[in-house]
């Protein structure tokens, strides 16, 4: 196993920012959250890959944690997308902005 | 609650007491209230001559100090620390002495929302006295601070048209003013280990570079109480927008706070820099006092007339505290009760052409003298006063610090020129021709307005608001030995901390 | 009062001294507790009572000086004490002092006297009887005032009164304040006279500043004592006091450039005009210096400049008063002309000549004060039976408004006024100098003096006296002789006697003064001598003091013949001349001779001299030693009088108004509303970045994010 | 190039790739998909991290149940059509940029760092397995496990909360 | 670990195991509650509450790490841990009829609070980055739930969404910084962090900007600028009550971690840090205050004041890297977070009474002339007004003067300078509201409820005496002080 650390670190950076563009740019807000989904999944990476060289568990502990709270996000955030969409027949969060200034 | 008896905490909290009552009051239990205020606030100085009485004038110190430890914790050093000297004790008179009159003033004058007047003027007065005798400089600080609430409310609620606009620059500019002498505060707190002046002062030997800075920020909380030019914009509009009551504390009190804190922080706690800044406090002192006399005399308005007068007055008193010789600063005292007389007077006198007339513009009036013959004997009295004429007070404050000042102007001396002495002394011919000005257009020519012709002269109760002024105004002017008295020990102890100061600089 | 003929020693009244200023305080208190239940003899007595005693007061004074002639000082309180600052209220008791206090005390009596009269016409023709007390308590506190000037043992008590009989002057001038052109014109010569009072004022509170820096005391004694070695130290500190002091003096003494304020002040009723304006306050400044002789002593320098003040003043009023109409007006510029005599005499070092002049001045002009007080009021009671006689109202319908001042509306009245013209003939004939009246002796001592120690106000002097003798002449021409130029005048009357009988007192001592101080006895020169230290002064500076005061015939008689060549053509112009003139018509007609023959320079006269580069150089010269601020003050009352108030008010309101409205509300206050407005503009914008787009606030977390790895990276 | 390093670039190319697929396919249905093809290719590089029970749970309850979830919306709300015309045009451009600066930045300090990382050091074969995961989550980690359970309650009561009907 | 030190353990945490045991029973209680009488649920947490706060307050001056380092149980927990609960309790007297009012009165609510409090708690005592981030998340979502309680009005679901995908998102930064740092050092306990710098193991370039995204995190919590901008539109579109709980407990939340964090376990960083914290700071006070000045709607306003407020407190992190200072500026971060709680939940009362319907009378102008119509009320907002500008004699005062003096002690006078000048500026808006009750005319209109009356009333006897009798207080905040290792 040689592949270098910085390999894999290098990757979940351009994952994470990846999902931070899609935050950005992305409307619906359900693909918004997927990216949020995708940095989480980036940090998880890295967790692995750091875990592994330390030979440190508690890295992939943490990432199973990640897991659980994105579970519960997911939960919470779909709900919230639904509620909203009956309410106002759209999730484009270019719509969202009745409250400003 | 022993610490109630010390004779000083109970002269700063007694009002507390009135306001207990009148919190009890309905609201449209007018007269009770006004009774409830009066009676507190003559109580109040009739505790504060008690104090007086108590004060021993030869003892140059803090005397009646009360000093409790309050917050010692954290590495925090707050003692409630009170105290009164020389410097002190005519000021707390002064409040302690106007305030009754001004709530007698109010008495036909405020018809609306009697009950929480009162309140917030009680509130006023425990500020002021709190102010003047806190040796502590957080204590200082929040008496100083709370001063500006009640004050707010009451020009914000019972002032003029333009009230709110007056309210808020008033606000505005005072915080302004202490928000950085917060800052100083703060750092000599963290620099001496302790809040309280003496023993900052007896500590001393501050870095000559920190002490301007913090001179800087301390004259700039007091120069916008003051005020001084050119930070007075503030005072016109708080003045004319300011009931009558409201203009006579503000005038007569409040802008002496300023005056008190370069006494009472500026000096003793920075002397070096006070003796370097010596010269250019007095260059916007002479300013004012040119700029305030040639100001007033165009204003149609009287009030802001009057208002516009204090800055010249006030300059008097910046350049005789900061010739930094007994005479400048024994005659800045006095001159700040002086003022806080004559100009107090002359609000009420105000007032009570306003209550009647509804108007203050100059040109409405004429000719009252034959009208009200006594209120017309009165202001001539109180403008006189106000102009310097000798037998009257304005006359010993004025001449002491143009002479201080005169002094101070020999080579070696804080100013080390005469030209302050001689400008402000042109100040004393301008005071004279805005005066005069004044009381012709009120009181002399022919009374050629149909509603002035038919103008009651003042009654019982408005001259008894005006009297014990006249008084003072009297006996200051004939016989001011035993003001000078009080203070002249507190006073030589001053500057003989600033001669070795002066000493150590060269 | 030949009091050298009182045995010397006897009994001492001094502790009396302070009874000179309390009489006319409890004159005036009880006027004011208890005299509006009074009737007006009531109030007017006791006024004059309160003065009369003082009068009394004043002879136990001097009686016990005579006995004890070193005097002495009676300290009564202390006033301020700070430091070196040691004032006390003391009082002054030497023959100087104890003779002004004489004079002021008796003329004063008199003309309380004579105003008790007087004001009971006065406030009657002016609809406000009520008024008759405030005057009398006005009256009482200028008594008092002058009494606590003249007592005064330091210069700060004495300055104290100097602004005292200020106050007084300013409200007695504007006692009628709903009077004169306008309704307002008394209240702005009140006006005018205080504040250019105190402009001299401040000149006499530098003074007092300089003092004390170098004196350290305001005490005379103190002061004199130290005189010697000052001078020799900084001499130019006692210069730059004197000279101060001479800029109060100008102002109270109405000399040049300060003395624009007096003319105006006629506003004022007539008893004022001859007690405060004529007798006593305006004489302040010539006490000063007298009493400063000491220091002007050995400064060449101020002095010079004072005698040059008072002669320059002298001859520059009594040209101006050749070309009045205004019987108080000319009565006015000869009373400034007089004062520059007396302030040439002390400035030149002739004390005893100048307080000479002062005393017998006061008992003259007072007197020609009054007696045209009671002609005014003569011709006021023809026209008041005019307005009550309707055929005689139609023929005079012809002058819409009539001045009873003008003196081209009188004429005639000795006939019709027996006592006032002779009277008026007394004292107009002492001040033009004729003997052997009280006028003669005190001018022809001065300007025998003058001519020994200065002759440049020698001339100065003597031309002023012939002038003086002119306008005299010519007024007396005007008033009492000839054809009554008006109804009034016709139908004019005698005036009581309780304003008679003061007149006839004053001209009494107008007459016989002059037996104060012959100049073959000398008793007020001896008198004095115990006080102002002639010799002594001679000693330090070559002043002929002593030398002067030999009779000398030859200036005697040129003044007396210049007097009476200018009586003469007095009457050539005003008798003679004037019936001529009568023939030709009426609009032809000059209202005065002088105007056909003089023309242009009359015009001049009259107008009082606008534009004239000699007046600059004669007011700035004196004040080059003045430091710059004092000079533009000066260069603004200048131009102040110049254009009779009008540049200057202008200048001023706009300088002020500029001040207040434009850098004021325009620079200052903007300042402080810019910086709010531009938050709130601030804030408005920042509150559109709040569009209400999740992604814009993504956005900025995200940029947060960038630009703190950045600086990381970077730093 | 070992075959771990041809492997790794593979994988990842995939992984970018299908990231990228997922920002930029209009349709939200798309999206979930290549989110789902990358959470796959993440599980590998897990395993190849030797962490087979996380690439497990990867795949089971990342890939499995929440992203199905995620279609599952997906297709209840009919959303993938999107609305009008952006809010704000000027936002993709500047989100693009910034977000390459932060690729740079972070780049940057991974290369900058490259050394620094410890080196991949040799683990036991029990390493990563469920009973090492076990042993350690339910002895150390007892607590933070606890926790989770409590989150996963308050997300029942938050969806129950947000999606009953108003009563 | 046996059973034995397991319950040592849970005894050494028993507020906390307390709440969400009593928070777990209640929702099946709840089941079998009847809805007419499901005020009993309110009470049933009111007793929860108080039993934990007793839990809480006989826990005092023990100080104990357990669970194996994951938690730290010191002076700072207690302290933070009274707040919290105190604020739970605070916030039902606020919620009970306003609930009513809007028709949303669900025990979920209570129950969902009393979760989101245990994360607060947990918050304040976890000495391990993974207990931070998952206290992170069992406090925001049920906040994210509450936010949109109000469903399905619009505003209250959109404020939800936008906190939710928002908090999502930053929430992405501290998972990713919590993996940098855990790279660096190859452990999330802070003692192991600190073990790691000290032995220079660490890899001090990861760590920094693992810290920076750790701050980046907390920062969105507690409305940081640039962090901060959910804040005014959540705080709007959010019941009133919510909003109150959320402005107070979130934020103290937040700062606790923040607190916990750096001083405990990156004052090491601070040459890299202190800038950041210096920069953020000053901007916060800033925008907050400036901005501020354009609002209309109180809860927009106070939305602001509170982003400001957060600038204030942040001061008091900016000298964290200094041992000397650093006990101070915890203590004086502290003393300003009591006082900011007490002053806002006042201040929300009085907004809470003022909001006739769902969104009504929240204008500015709906308050003028309270002064004439309801004194009391109005000297209360004045009260708080005056606090949050800082003007003697209350609590706000206090609270700045001991920041400043703390700020002033690291030796920041610029930062001090800033944030002095920038309250100057907050006086203006703040002044406004108290112009606007006591010097214009209106007919305003108030629901009138005795708990909301009294907890107002309350707050503002508080804000003033407390203020004038601080010593006390000091001297409990000073003993919260951190437990370093």
């Amino acid at each position: 196993m040689s592949v270098p650390l910085a390999y894999y670190i290098g990757l979940s950076a351009i994952l994470f920012t990846i999902g931070a563009m899609g935050v950005l740019i992305r409307r619906n807000s359900i693909v918004i959250f997927m990216s949020v989904e995708l940095m989480l999944n980036a940090a998880n990476l890295a967790f692995v890959a750091f875990a592994r060289s330390y030979e440190a568990i508690s890295g992939q502990i943490f990432v199973f944690f990640v897991m659980t709270v994105a579970a519960v996000e997911v939960a919470v955030g779909l709900a919230l997308i639904v509620a909203i969409f009956h309410t106002k027949q759209s999730i484009d969060v270019d719509q969202m902005n009745s409250l400003r200034g | 609650m022993n610490f109630l008896l010390y004779p000083l905490t109970l002269v700063t909290f007694f009002p507390l007491l009135g306001i207990l009552v009148l919190l009890f009051l309905k609201p449209e239990q007018k007269n009770a209230a006004r009774w409830v205020a009066l009676v507190t606030s003559l109580i109040t100085f009739a505790i504060s001559l008690a104090v007086l009485a108590q004060f021993n004038p030869a003892n140059p110190d803090l005397q009646l100090t009360v000093n409790l430890p309050w917050i010692r914790v954290a590495g925090w050093n707050i003692a409630y620390f009170m105290g009164v000297d020389g410097l002190s004790i005519l000021l707390l008179l002064l409040t302690t002495f106007l305030t009754p009159i001004s709530i007698l003033s109010t008495w036909t004058a405020v018809e609306e929302r009697v009950k929480e007047f009162m309140i917030f003027f009680l509130l006023l007065e425990v500020g002021m006295v709190g102010v003047f005798l806190a040796q502590d400089l957080f204590l200082f600080y929040i008496f100083w601070e709370f001063t500006l609430v009640p004050m707010y409310f009451l020009i914000g609620i019972w002032g003029g048209p333009r009230r709110m606009y007056a309210a808020v620059k008033f606000f505005l500019y005072t915080m302004a003013g202490w928000i950085l002498m917060l800052l100083a505060i703060l750092w000599l707190g963290i620099y001496g280990g302790t809040f309280s002046v003496p023993d900052l002062i007896a500590k001393g030997n501050i870095p000559a570079n920190i002490q301007l800075w913090l001179f800087i920020a301390f004259a700039a909380a007091f120069a916008i109480k003051v005020p001084m030019w050119p930070l007075h914009s503030w005072l016109p509009d708080a003045h004319v927008e300011a009931p009558t009551a409201g203009s006579v504390i503000l005038a007569g009190v409040l802008l002496k706070m300023g005056t008190y804190g370069f006494l009472r922080f500026n000096i003793p706690l920075f002397p070096e820099a006070a003796l370097k800044a010596a010269p250019w406090i007095a260059a916007l002192a002479v300013v004012g006092i040119l700029y305030g006399a040639m100001v007033s005399y165009p204003q149609r308005d009287v009030k802001k007339l009057v208002a516009y007068s204090s800055v010249s007055h006030l300059g008097f008193v910046m350049l005789g505290l900061f010739a930094l010789n007994p005479q400048g600063i024994q005659g800045g005292i006095l001159q700040m009760v002086n003022h806080g007389l004559s100009t107090g007077a002359l609000f009420l006198i105000v007032g009570m052409i306003y209550e009647r007339r509804h108007t203050r513009e100059m040109d409405q009036f004429g000719g009252l003298w034959g009208i009200m013959p006594i209120y017309g004997a009165l202001t001539l009295i109180v403008t006189l006063s106000s102009m310097g004429l000798p037998g009257l007070n304005g006359f010993v404050g004025e001449f002491t610090i143009l002479l201080g000042a005169w002094e101070a102007g020999q080579s070696g001396g804080a100013l080390n020129t005469y030209w302050f002495a001689g400008l402000a002394a042109i100040g004393v011919i301008l005071a004279a021709v805005y005066m005069l000005y004044m009381f012709q257009k009120l009181f002399l020519g022919p009374a050629d307005k149909e509603e002035n012709r038919s103008l009651k002269d003042i009654n019982w109760r408005e001259i008894l608001t005006l009297a014990p002024l006249v008084v003072f105004i009297f006996w200051i002017g004939l016989y001011p030995k035993p003001f000078f008295s009080l203070m002249a020990p507190a006073v030589d102890k001053l500057v003989a901390a600033l001669q070795t100061a002066a000493l150590a600089m060269h | 009062m030949l009091l050298s003929e009182v045995p010397a020693g006897g009994a001492q009244f001094f502790y009396l001294v302070p009874w000179m200023v309390f009489l006319p305080l409890i004159g005036l208190l009880i006027n004011i507790i208890v005299g509006g239940r009074l009737s007006e003899k009531w109030i007017g007595g006791i006024a004059s009572a309160a003065t009369g005693l003082a009068f009394v007061v004043a002879v136990f004074l001097a009686i016990s000086l005579v006995g004890h002639p070193e005097g002495t000082t009676v300290p009564l309180i202390d006033w301020i004490t700070i430091g070196e600052l040691r004032v006390r209220w003391g009082f002054q008791v030497d023959t100087l002092s104890v003779t002004m206090m004489l004079m002021v005390s008796f003329v004063g009596t008199l003309i309380h006297i004579y105003a008790i009269g007087y004001m009971h016409d006065d406030v009657r023709h002016n609809g406000d009887p009520a008024r008759y007390r405030r005057f009398f308590v006005f009256f009482n506190l200028f008594v008092l005032a002058m009494m606590v000037l003249v007592s005064a043992d330091n210069y700060l008590m004495l300055f104290v009164g100097w602004e005292g009989v200020g106050l007084c002057s300013y409200l007695l001038i504007g006692f009628w304040y709903e009077k004169g052109e306008k309704g307002i014109g008394n209240a702005l010569a009140a006006k005018k006279a205080f504040i250019t009072n105190r402009i001299g004022d401040f000149g006499f509170l530098l003074a007092a500043f300089t003092m004390f820096g170098i004196f350290r005391t305001f005490d005379f004694e103190e002061v004199f004592k130290q005189v010697p070695q000052v001078a020799e130290l900084f001499p130019i500190a006692i210069l730059m006091i004197t000279l101060f002091m001479l800029l109060g003096v100008t102002g109270k003494s109405a000399q040049l450039p300060l003395y624009v304020w007096l003319p105006d002040a006629m506003a004022g009723p007539t008893p004022v005009s001859a007690l405060i304006h004529a007798a006593t306050m305006v004489t302040a400044g010539v006490y000063l210096v007298a009493r400063s002789f000491p220091l002007y002593a050995i400064v060449p320098a101020a002095q010079n400049t004072v005698a040059i003040v008072g002669g320059a003043t002298a001859l520059f009023a009594a040209t101006i008063g050749l070309a009045q109409f205004d019987i108080k007006k000319v009565l006015a510029y000869s009373t400034i002309s007089q004062l520059g005599f007396m302030v040439a005499a002390v400035g030149m070092g002739a004390i005893v000549a100048g307080i000479f002049h002062l005393v017998a001045h006061a008992f003259f002009k007072a007197l020609l004060f009054l007696s045209a007080g009671s002609v005014i009021q003569g011709v006021e009671r023809g026209e008041h039976h005019i307005e009550h006689d309707p055929k005689l109202k139609k023929a005079s319908k012809a002058h819409a408004h009539f001045d009873p001042q003008d003196m081209r509306n009188m004429g005639g009245l000795r006939t019709r006024m027996k006592t006032t013209f002779w009277v008026y003939i007394i004292g107009a004939l002492a001040l033009s100098g004729i003997p052997p009246l009280a006028g003669f002796w005190s001018k022809d001592e001065i300007l025998l003096e003058a001519s020994h120690l200065n002759p440049l106000v020698y001339y100065l002097l003597v031309a002023a006296a012939f002038f003086t003798a002119f306008y005299m002449g010519r007024q007396v021409l005007m008033v009492f002789f000839g054809e009554p130029r008006s109804e009034a005048a016709a139908h004019a009357t005698e005036s009581p006697l309780v304003m008679t009988v003061p007149l006839m007192i004053l001209a009494f001592f107008s007459a016989f003064g002059g037996l104060m101080n012959l100049p073959w006895l000398h008793t007020l020169g001896h008198w004095l001598e115990h006080t102002i230290k002639i010799e002594e002064a001679v000693k330090e500076v070559k002043l002929g003091a002593e030398a002067a005061v030999k009779f000398d015939w030859v200036v005697a008689s040129i003044s007396t013949a210049l007097a009476l060549i200018a009586i003469g053509l007095a009457w050539w112009l005003y008798e003679r001349r004037y019936k001529e003139l009568l023939k030709l018509p009426q609009a032809k007609r000059p209202d005065d001779p002088l105007r056909g023959i003089l023309g242009p320079v009359f015009r001049l006269l009259e107008h009082k001299y606008w534009v004239d580069e000699l007046y600059w150089a004669v007011i700035l010269n004196p004040y080059i030693a003045l430091s710059r601020f004092l000079a533009e003050q000066v260069d603004w009352r200048f131009w102040h009088d110049w254009f009779h108030d009008q540049v200057i008010l202008r200048g001023y309101n706009a300088l002020a108004r500029l001040l207040s409205v434009q850098i004021d509300l325009g620079v200052i206050d903007a300042i402080a509303n810019w910086i709010g407005e531009v938050t709130q503009r601030l804030a408005n914008r920042m509150r559109l970045i709040q569009s209400g787009y999740v992604r814009n606030y993504a956005l900025s977390v995200f940029l947060g994010v960038v630009i703190i790895l950045g600086y990381l990276i970077l730093r | 190039m070992t075959p771990q390093l041809i492997l790794f670039f593979f994988l990842a190319t995939v992984a970018v790739l299908s990231a990228l697929g997922m920002l930029f396919s209009a349709n939200a249905i798309y999206a979930a998909l290549f989110l789902i093809l990358n959470f796959g290719t993440v599980a590998i590089f897990y395993l190849l991290l030797s962490a087979p029970f996380i690439a497990l749970a990867q795949v089971t309850v990342y890939a499995g149940a929440i992203m199905v979830l995620f279609l599952f919306v997906i297709m209840l709300l009919g959303a993938e059509r999107t609305g009008r015309a952006p809010a704000s045009w000027w936002l993709q451009p500047l989100a693009l940029s910034l977000g390459v600066i932060l690729l740079v930045e972070a780049l940057y300090i991974v290369i900058s760092q490259r050394g620094a990382l410890p080196p991949p050091g040799e683990v036991t074969a029990a390493y990563g397995g469920p009973v090492a995961i076990g042993e350690v989550l339910f002895r150390q980690y007892l607590l933070p496990f606890e926790v989770t359970s409590i989150l996963l309650l308050v997300a029942m009561i938050g969806a129950i909360v947000l999606s009953r009907r108003r009563t | 670990m046996t059973l034995q030190d397991l319950l040592q353990n849970t005894l050494a945490i028993q507020p906390l195991v307390i709440l969400v045991l009593w928070a777990t029973l209640l929702i099946l209680v709840d089941l079998f509650i009847p809805h007419r009488y499901k005020a009993t649920t309110v009470l049933l947490t009111v007793v929860g509450l108080i039993v934990a706060l007793i839990a809480a307050l006989n826990q005092f001056g023990r100080e104990q790490v357990v669970f194996n380092g994951m938690i730290v149980v010191d002076g700072f927990a207690h302290f933070l841990q009274v707040i919290f609960l105190g604020s739970g309790l605070v916030t039902i007297a606020l919620s009970y009829k306003y609930l009513k009012r809007l028709e949303i009165d669900r025990s979920e609510y209570y129950i969902l609070m009393m979760y989101s409090i245990a994360g607060m708690m947990l918050m304040s005592m976890t000495a391990d980055l993974i207990v931070v981030f998952l206290a992170l998340e069992l406090l925001s979502i049920p906040l994210y739930v509450l936010a949109g309680f109000a469903r399905p009005q619009l505003e209250s679901e959109e404020a939800a969404l936008k906190y939710f995908l928002l908090g999502a998102f930053a929430g992405g930064f501290v998972v990713y910084g919590v993996a940098l740092v855990f790279g660096a050092t190859g452990t999330t306990a802070l003692a192991g962090v600190v073990d790691a710098i000290n032995s220079g193991s660490a890899n001090l370039a990861l760590l920094t900007v693992g810290a920076a995204l750790i701050l980046v995190g907390l920062g969105f919590k507690v409305a940081v600028v640039p962090f901060h901008m959910w804040t005014p539109d959540v705080y709007d579109g959010s019941p009133s009550a919510v909003t109150a709980f959320m402005s107070v407990g979130a934020k103290v939340g937040g700062f606790a971690a923040l607190l916990r964090v750096f001083v405990s376990a990156f004052p090491a960083l601070a040459v890299d840090l202190t800038p950041i914290l210096w920069a953020l700071a000053a901007l916060t006070m800033i925008l907050g205050n400036v901005v501020a000045i354009a609002q209309r709607n109180i809860k927009r306003l106070l939305a602001y004041s509170s982003i400001a407020q957060a600038g204030y407190i942040l001061m008091a992190i900016v000298p964290y890297g200094q041992g000397n200072v650093s006990p101070d500026a915890v203590a004086a971060a502290l003393f300003y977070l009591l006082g900011y709680a007490v002053t806002s939940f006042g201040a929300w009362a009085v907004v809470i009474t003022m909001e006739k319907a769902e969104r009504k009378g929240l204008e500015l102008e709906d308050y003028a002339g309270l002064a004439r119509k309801y004194p009391l009320l109005a000297a209360a907002m004045t009260v708080f007004m005056l606090s949050f500008t800082g003007v003697p004699p209350t609590l706000g005062f206090v609270g700045k003067f001991y920041l400043f003096r703390t700020v002033i002690e690291g030796g920041f006078v610029g930062l001090a300078v800033i944030g002095v000048l920038t309250s100057l500026v907050s006086a203006y808006y703040y002044l406004r509201v108290v112009v606007g009750m006591y010097m214009r005319d209106g007919e305003p209109q108030v629901v009138s409820e005795p708990l909301v009356n009294l907890t107002a009333g309350v707050t503002a006897l508080a804000t003033v005496a407390l203020s004038v009798f601080a010593a006390p207080l000091f001297a409990w905040v000073s003993q919260a002080a951190l437990l370093l290792f």
